[in-house]
């Protein structure tokens, strides 16, 4: 039925089987859309904040979906800029799965602000001092060069191809597109480096304060760091699902296992400094502020955070992926992949939750955090939504360009 | 008709449309838009400034004066009318309605405001009169010589008249003047 | 071919259309403008109230929703809208401080629980879709017409004032007395005693004033002298000047008490006692100073009668080891104590338990008393003296007819100057129990005024029975409380910023002030003035009753007591910041700041309040009209108004009250306690109060009784746990909230909670404490302590 | 008036905990004074907006040894240079140190309730409007004209009345005045304290009472480690109270 749209020479489930896919997808979106309109009609009241969790299961849904989302900007970055050209076999998936990220964090954040109609103040009224704005802006603006990223592949549809106006711009989008992904990677760099700075800068905030050099603190760096060590890692992860799925091989095992290596590298990069970083923080930051190691830790949100953040999540993938033995191993690259994910999400959980929840005023408790339907919805729908636009793009646009030569049509 | 000729026309015709769009879409915004917008509302009562300092010899203080606080008491209340025009002086038609429907039954006359902010600013006439020596026309105008009462156009959406001021304008004369720009100035 | 190029060509011009329609409307004001707008307008959205604007004024007028008598002062917008109080900076009592239910008593006056109109009870009682609203005409004829039909039996009206003085009080006192009742009662208070025992020990009839700013030595023994006991404010003020003072004389703080209260923990030094026991302890620190010799020879020489029996009792009775036994309180900590106390002067000790609102024993307070005897505190500079009266000129007689000449001998239905109780307490209880028992006579109507004994009175349960043998029950509150949801008929009266009303002296000062609250702002509803109701009641009433009322209205009527304040040639009306009148001492003429009535009246209306340190303090040789003409620690009153007993019950002695309950079922002891946070009414905590608690007071609806951590251990609670708390009158249930304040096996109730009256911002939140203690009567004096139950506790 | 950054005036407050009966006056004085606020419903103490939160402490000691102390906490004013915690990190400038004052502002119709602030300070003296401010119909009327009541959405805190100093300036400028004179601005709590426990006023003014008892060696600050530089001081002669108040978490 939707045959014209689909890509020549490749080979698509049946139109119905992608309609009933679609259903599940569009189900899980509603009750995200019903969650987050229940939010905006109601208010916040709806969801599990409180003045203690100013921030919770939407920001740190952000700040991980951002981090994920990251794999965009650096396989570009690699591919463009450095010149890795077997990447170019997983670049428009990794664009694509950036856009998702991107968008769907800022409908998220659309939520999480009390005043949405006045949202665009951070535009119009914007603290130069404040990370969050670097953050509105540097997102906002990386948004954008997504889109543009992303446009050249929606033309590619073979309907849309066959404008011409289309087809020239596109191609010439292709052409200049080492512009955009220098510009993606100078903007990620700073948002990626300003969510960090959202924490670091906390200086009342024990758990989240950190040093740092010039005004940016420890975490910027750490945040720039932890998100390139995961985002291709995701990458990688949504690769093997599209290929479980279609039971394809869709991308050159070169493509894969060189992100895996460089994941590798990166994750074994930020881990050295993420433990200096937590060593420098426990023996002098921690302590100047009269507070020691052990007092970070209280109620259900114990050691053992740390221990899955850097142990279990940390240095386990990475000693996965630096094996060139162990990351060829395709349920192992899996595992390292997920474990590296699951850490930099613990990561920007404790960094949001945790740090929350610790009393800082002698006389308070630790408080707990229960995140409501209304905070689960949007957030579950936001994954839900980047499943439609995989599933669209894989469906209608040539996101693997090596796919017809991987599996020939008979 | 030949292809290119074809395209051409439906070119022309295109820019043609786009050019319908947007003249379209600038009359909408521009001339339909703010009459949607705002609407117009009369004052009760057609009062003139003119008459009340001429023949009345009356000065601005007598009805605009600042409270011994120090705050400002804007529009005087029906109280002040009242001890003049407890019986119709002359015999305009808004004179004889003041007194039979404002005066006789003792209610307040629901003036409608030229330049009322809304309730989170705080505007200070005494810093800018008493201590800036500015003039009161400064910011409204020379509404002395006024002989009638204008209508005020209030926004739908904002409550808010049109000519109220901006805050940029506040800011802009206080950063000239050298005078706090703190939020806190001119907010509550 | 064609067709499809055309359609093409659509598209794409409509693509344009659009593209140009987008342009033009980017480059037109409406996005801008409506981005901008609909900001603004999320600022002012019509759904949040914006505040009337306006001149600002103030009045300043007298709180009355406790009895300290603070002024405070009220802004209003356009002299309309009532905005906010504080305290009046010029009233000597409060001196612009302000306490939480005075700085949130615009929420009484806006209170969604006013009461608009008369209220005719038209089904069952207590059915609040049955109170049909009335006309005041149609309100004052209905119980005109019940007055004049039950005037045979006319002792059969009861009136229950929760205000006990000033001159409304007063006009329900003089309606009954001319009406031909003697039933003019009180709601139970601490003061009962502190009268009885003045009248016994001291023979004044009046009330005691305490000259705390000047002591250096306050032992209180069961008073939260910081947590609302006596006039809040003055009591917090001269706590602040106690803790002022330099380190060398500053002023020692003992708290003798069972919890760990704040007035416990920020005393220099709290004596934790066994639940009850403070007066024992009062006795013990006697012995000590009586048999070291160390009390003032010349008072207890020249000026007590009794001495000899009082220093066998303590002797015999009241040992350090004894008391140590009773109370808990090891015997070097007694001995200790008491020489400090008798080592310091001036050195006080207070009585009255809690806030002040439970009765306790006469005896208690006898014994506190005696302490400060034996030191000479009495009628002395940082002492204990008698609240001097205030100089109001009085009202002309009441004049009596046949009816009520005969009520002057009918016994109250309370029974106090009777048989069984032949002193002249308030004896509320009393009447209560006679009631539910059909003794006497019946009680046929009931009037309730600024009282919700339905809710306040600690074990309420026998009153809520009483009130079914009571054949009409009229209110005049302004709210719907839980008295007046019972009441057959409402006559709701302004709240105290709409209303006219004197405030004499309030309790424990030793220099008479007169405040006059007075309306701020006219009426918000139809209420009337309860002195205007009852002298137009009066008036419909044939006979004697309305002579007895030759007024116009209550302003008159009161105008007429205040004139004797101008006659009076001193004292002055306080219209000056910074006013200590404790200062210096008592007996320092005052001359007058006003030069006539009118000006006087005028002046009290601008400020607020009169006051006068003229008034010195009574010489020991003047002091006492008993029948030595001395303090009698053996009181011969007691004998001359027919008290039978052996010796120990003419003296000050101590009575273990053993709590309702057999220990074996109710294995723990429940005491209520009073926090500044919950108001003990008769009006309900306001939200702004509410808010204030902490989540371990109130959560949710439940509210929590305290429990120390071991006891709380034994039985297996944890914090926040849900318990039954079960009493020989009924269970409640309740959270746990551990703490230390808490004695081990000691639970801790705060009252004032759990109303069902009021509005959806009051009523449900917690229980009321009330309905499962037990009040228990002292049998020589009638009056009631409740201060112990035994409870049992069980998980639920 | 002037833009500068000397204009030597750093409002300030001393709160005397021994003094502090507990009372929680000053909350109430604070909320009628500002509008605060308040539901049917006012125990969940992580949703409810309470400018001058009253805290419980105690020695930690067994019966009878146990003491309490009350500990009122409004915004602190962080005196922290350049920028107190909250300030700079609100993206939209609805939040601001008076550097002629010393006071820290916030203007809730500026807010875009992102609840940066919030998490940034650590006295949990910022407060968000999680539901519509609703008030029972007649006590609308209650509501001062002097502090615009906010909408749902948007963090609120103490602001140390400033509308007072407002007022208070306009009062002086019909006077010819520009300086303030100690006493003609203070906040509610401190009036409305029967006690007398708080003192407010000019910190730099060395003649003036918060300055001197700021000096006071019972004086101290609430996580002082943490370099806020609060400027709120607190007063006692408890050992127990100034161990427990020298603790971070």
């Amino acid at each position: 039925m939707d045959s014209a749209l689909i890509p020549e020479g490749v080979k698509r489930c049946s139109f119905k089987a992608f309609s009933l896919w679609l259903l599940v997808i569009f189900g899980v979106i509603g009750w995200g859309v019903l969650g987050g309109f229940m939010v905006l009609w109601k208010g916040l009241n709806m969801t599990g904040l409180n003045d203690s969790f100013g921030f919770g299961l939407y920001i740190t849904a952000d700040l991980a979906i951002i981090a994920l989302g990251a794999g965009a900007f650096f396989t570009g970055f690699l591919t463009y800029v450095v010149g890795k050209k077997e990447l170019k076999d997983i670049i428009n998936l990794a664009v694509v799965v950036g856009f998702i990220c991107y968008t769907g964090a800022q409908l998220v954040l659309l939520l999480e602000i009390g005043q949405p109609i006045r949202g665009w103040f951070s535009f119009w009224h914007p603290n130069v001092h404040s990370m969050l704005t670097e953050v509105i802006f540097c997102i906002t603006c990386y948004t954008i060069v997504l889109t543009v990223e992303y446009i050249p592949l929606i033309l590619e549809n073979r309907q849309l191809d066959k404008v011409p106006e289309f087809h020239y711009f596109s191609h010439n989008l292709h052409e200049i597109m080492v512009v955009f992904a220098a510009t993606g990677t100078f903007l990620s760099f700073f948002h990626q480096g300003s969510l960090g700075g959202l924490y670091g800068v906390m200086f009342a905030r024990p758990f989240a304060f950190r040093t740092g050099f010039f005004i940016w603190p420890w975490t910027f760096f750490l945040f720039v760091a932890s998100a390139i060590a995961s985002g291709p890692a995701l990458t990688i992860l949504v690769c093997k699902m599209v290929q479980g799925v279609s039971r394809k091989q869709l991308v050159r095992r070169e493509a894969i296992l060189l992100l895996a290596k460089v994941t590798g590298y990166l994750l074994t990069f930020y881990l050295i400094f993420k433990f200096l970083d937590t060593w420098w923080w426990a023996t002098q930051t921690l302590p100047k502020m009269g507070v020691s190691f052990t007092e970070v830790f209280q109620g259900p949100y114990g050691m053992w955070l740390l221990i899955a953040e850097l142990g279990v999540c940390g240095v386990i993938p990475a000693t996965i992926l630096l094996i060139p033995k162990a990351r060829e191993d395709d349920v192992l690259l899996i595992v390292a992949c997920v474990l590296d994910c699951a850490g930099i999400v613990i990561n920007r959980f404790v960094f949001t939750i945790q740090n929350l929840a610790l009393p800082v005023l002698p006389f308070e408790q630790v408080q707990i955090y229960v995140p409501t339907w209304t905070e689960w919805a949007p957030t579950v729908g936001v994954l839900a939504y980047g499943a439609l636009l995989l599933s669209l793009s894989y469906r209608y646009l040539p996101m693997f360009p090596r796919e017809r030569e991987l599996n020939p049509i008979d | 008709m030949t292809g290119e000729n074809k395209q051409q026309n439906s070119g022309l015709l295109g820019w043609l449309l786009f050019v319908v769009g947007f003249t379209g879409a600038l009359f909408v915004g521009w001339v339909i838009f703010p009459q949607l917008l705002f609407s117009t509302q009369y004052q009760p009562i057609n009062y003139n400034h003119v008459i009340h300092q001429e023949e009345a010899g009356m000065s601005c203080e007598d009805c605009h004066y600042f409270r011994d606080d120090g705050t400002y008491a804007g529009k005087p209340k029906l109280a002040a009318c009242a001890e003049c025009h407890e019986e119709p002086q002359g015999e305009t038609e808004s004179e004889a309605m003041l007194v039979s429907e404002y005066v006789e039954p003792k209610k307040e006359i629901p003036w409608v405001s030229y330049s009322r902010q809304p309730d989170n600013v705080f505007f200070s006439h005494a810093a800018h009169v008493k201590m800036a020596e500015m003039e009161c026309t400064d910011c409204h105008g020379d509404v002395g010589q006024q002989t009638e009462a204008p209508p005020v156009k209030i926004n739908r959406l904002t409550g808010y008249p049109n000519k109220i001021m901006k805050m940029y304008v506040c800011e802009d004369c206080h950063a000239r003047e050298h005078v706090s720009n703190s939020c806190n100035v001119c907010h509550k | 071919m064609k067709g499809k190029d055309l359609m093409k060509l659509d598209r794409r011009a409509f693509v344009k259309l659009i593209a140009g329609g987008v342009g033009g409307t980017l480059l037109s004001p409406l996005p801008w403008k409506m981005a901008d707008d609909t900001a603004i307008w999320s600022q002012n959205w019509f759904w949040r109230p914006s505040p009337e604007r306006g001149g600002a004024t103030t009045a300043s007028t007298v709180c009355q929703l406790c009895p300290g008598g603070c002024g405070v002062r009220v802004r209003l917008i356009e002299e309309k809208n009532a905005v906010n109080i504080d305290g009046n900076p010029t009233h000597p009592v409060n001196q612009g401080g302000i306490c939480p239910l005075g700085a949130a008593g615009l929420q009484y006056l806006y209170g969604p629980s006013r009461i608009e109109t008369p209220l005719q009870q038209t089904g069952k009682r207590g059915d609040l879709e049955t109170m049909k609203a009335i006309g005041w005409d149609e309100a004052l004829e209905i119980l005109s017409i019940k007055l004049r039909r039950m005037r045979q039996k006319a002792r059969g009206l009861v009136c229950v004032s929760g205000k006990r003085e000033g001159t409304v009080p007063e006009l329900f006192a003089r309606f009954l007395h001319a009406y031909g009742s003697p039933n003019y009662m009180v709601m139970p208070a601490a003061v009962d005693a502190e009268s009885l025992g003045l009248f016994v020990s001291q023979g004044n009839s009046g009330a005691i004033g305490y000259d705390l700013e000047n002591a250096k030595m306050v032992v209180s023994f069961g008073s939260d002298y910081i947590e609302g006991w006596g006039s809040p404010n003055r009591m917090m003020m001269a706590f602040a000047d106690w803790r002022s003072n330099s380190k060398r004389d500053r002023t020692k703080i003992i708290q003798v008490a069972t919890r760990g209260s704040l007035s416990a923990s920020k005393a220099d030094e709290w004596v934790a006692v066994a639940p009850g026991t403070e007066a024992a302890l009062a006795l013990g620190l006697a012995q000590v100073i009586v048999s070291e010799g160390r009390y003032d020879r010349t008072f207890v020489n020249n000026h007590t009668y009794g001495f000899d029996e009082f220093k066998r009792l303590l002797r015999q009775n009241y040992t350090p080891e004894k008391v140590a036994e009773i109370t808990g309180v090891v015997k070097e900590k007694i001995v200790g104590l008491a020489r400090e106390f008798a080592g310091t002067k001036p050195a006080v000790a207070l009585s009255g338990w809690g806030q002040g609102r439970m009765q306790g024993s006469m005896y208690d307070f006898l014994a506190v008393q005696s302490l400060n005897a034996l030191v000479g505190s009495l009628h002395k500079p940082g002492g204990v003296t008698r609240r001097p009266k205030l100089p109001l000129a009085p009202w002309p007689k009441v004049v009596l007819d046949a009816t009520s000449l005969t009520s002057e001998n009918e016994p109250r239905l309370d029974g106090s100057r009777g048989s069984q109780f032949p002193l002249p307490g308030q004896l509320f209880y009393n009447f209560v129990k006679n009631v539910n028992e059909g003794n006497l006579y019946p009680a046929e109507m009931l009037w309730v005024y600024e009282a919700n004994p339905a809710h306040d009175l600690a074990d309420v349960q026998p009153f809520l029975a009483a009130l079914n043998k009571i054949g009409t029950v009229v209110s005049f509150s302004s709210f719907m409380d839980e008295t007046t949801q019972l009441a057959d008929l409402v006559l709701p009266g302004p709240t105290y910023l709409e209303r006219l009303e004197d405030i004499p002296t309030p309790p424990g000062l030793q220099y008479p002030v007169f405040g006059l609250s007075h309306p701020i702002l006219s009426p918000r509803f139809e209420t009337r003035h309860p002195g205007d109701v009852l002298i137009a009641l009066a008036h419909s009433l044939d006979g004697s009753v309305g002579a007895s009322f030759p007024w116009s209205d209550y302003e008159t009527a009161l105008k007429e007591r205040v004139k004797g304040l101008a006659d009076a040639g001193r004292g002055q009306v306080a219209d000056e910041p910074g006013l200590q009148p404790w200062k210096g001492g008592q007996g320092r003429q005052l001359a007058p700041n006003y030069d006539s009535f009118d000006d006087l009246w005028e002046k009290l209306i601008e400020h607020g309040c009169w006051f006068d340190t003229s008034e010195a303090m009574p010489s020991w040789a003047s002091a006492f009209k008993t029948p030595s003409g001395k303090f009698e620690f053996y009181s011969q009153k007691m004998r001359q108004v027919g008290i039978r007993g052996n010796d120990i019950t003419y003296l000050p002695h101590f009575e273990q009250v053993e709590p309702a309950g057999d220990p074996r079922d109710y294995p723990l002891l429940l005491m209520p306690y009073e926090t500044m946070a919950i108001t003990n009414g008769p009006v309900a905590n306001p939200p702004f109060m509410t808010k204030t608690l902490f989540d371990f007071q109130l959560k949710g609806n439940d509210s929590f009784v305290e429990v120390n951590p071991n006891t709380a251990a034994n039985m297996g609670l944890k914090e926040g746990d849900r318990i039954a708390l079960q009493t020989e009158r009924g269970t409640l249930k309740v959270r746990v909230h551990l703490t230390e304040a808490a004695r081990p096996d000691v639970v801790f109730i705060p009252t004032g909670l759990g109303h069902s009256g009021f509005d959806s911002y009051i009523k449900g939140k917690g229980v009321n404490a009330n309905m499962i203690l037990v009040a228990q009567q002292d049998q020589v004096t009638g009056l009631v302590t409740w201060w112990v139950t035994r409870v049992k506790i069980s998980k639920v | 008036m002037s833009g500068n950054k000397s204009s030597g005036v750093r409002y300030g407050m001393v709160i005397d905990i021994d003094k502090c009966t507990g009372c929680t006056a000053c909350s109430v004085a604070c909320q009628q004074e500002n509008n605060v606020p308040f539901r049917e419903d006012e125990t969940n103490k992580v949703r409810s907006i309470t400018w001058m939160e009253i805290y419980q402490l105690d020695n930690g000691m067994p019966y009878p040894e146990y003491r309490q102390a009350y500990l009122p906490r409004l915004c602190l004013h962080c005196g922290a240079s350049p920028y107190p915690p909250c300030t700079f990190v609100c993206p939209v400038n609805a939040t601001h140190r008076d550097e002629d004052t010393g006071l820290v502002n916030h203007i809730p119709v500026r807010c875009i309730g992102c609840r940066y602030c919030i998490s940034a300070c650590s006295y949990h003296a910022r407060y968000f409007n999680w539901w519509d401010p609703k008030w029972p119909k007649p006590m609308e009327e209650m509501l001062t004209p002097n502090v615009s009541p906010r909408m749902r959405g948007v963090v609120e805190k103490c602001t140390m009345c400033v509308h007072r100093l407002q007022l208070a300036k306009d009062r002086a400028f019909m006077e010819g005045r520009s300086e303030l004179e100690e006493g003609e601005y203070v906040p509610a709590c401190v009036e409305s304290c029967p006690a007398k426990a708080m003192t407010f006023g000019n910190l730099l003014d060395p003649d003036s009472e918060v300055a001197r008892l700021a000096k006071s060696s019972l004086a101290f600050r609430l996580l002082e480690k943490l370099g806020t530089e609060p400027k709120v001081y607190y007063l006692s002669s408890q050992d127990w109270i100034h161990k427990l108040a020298d603790k971070v978490m």
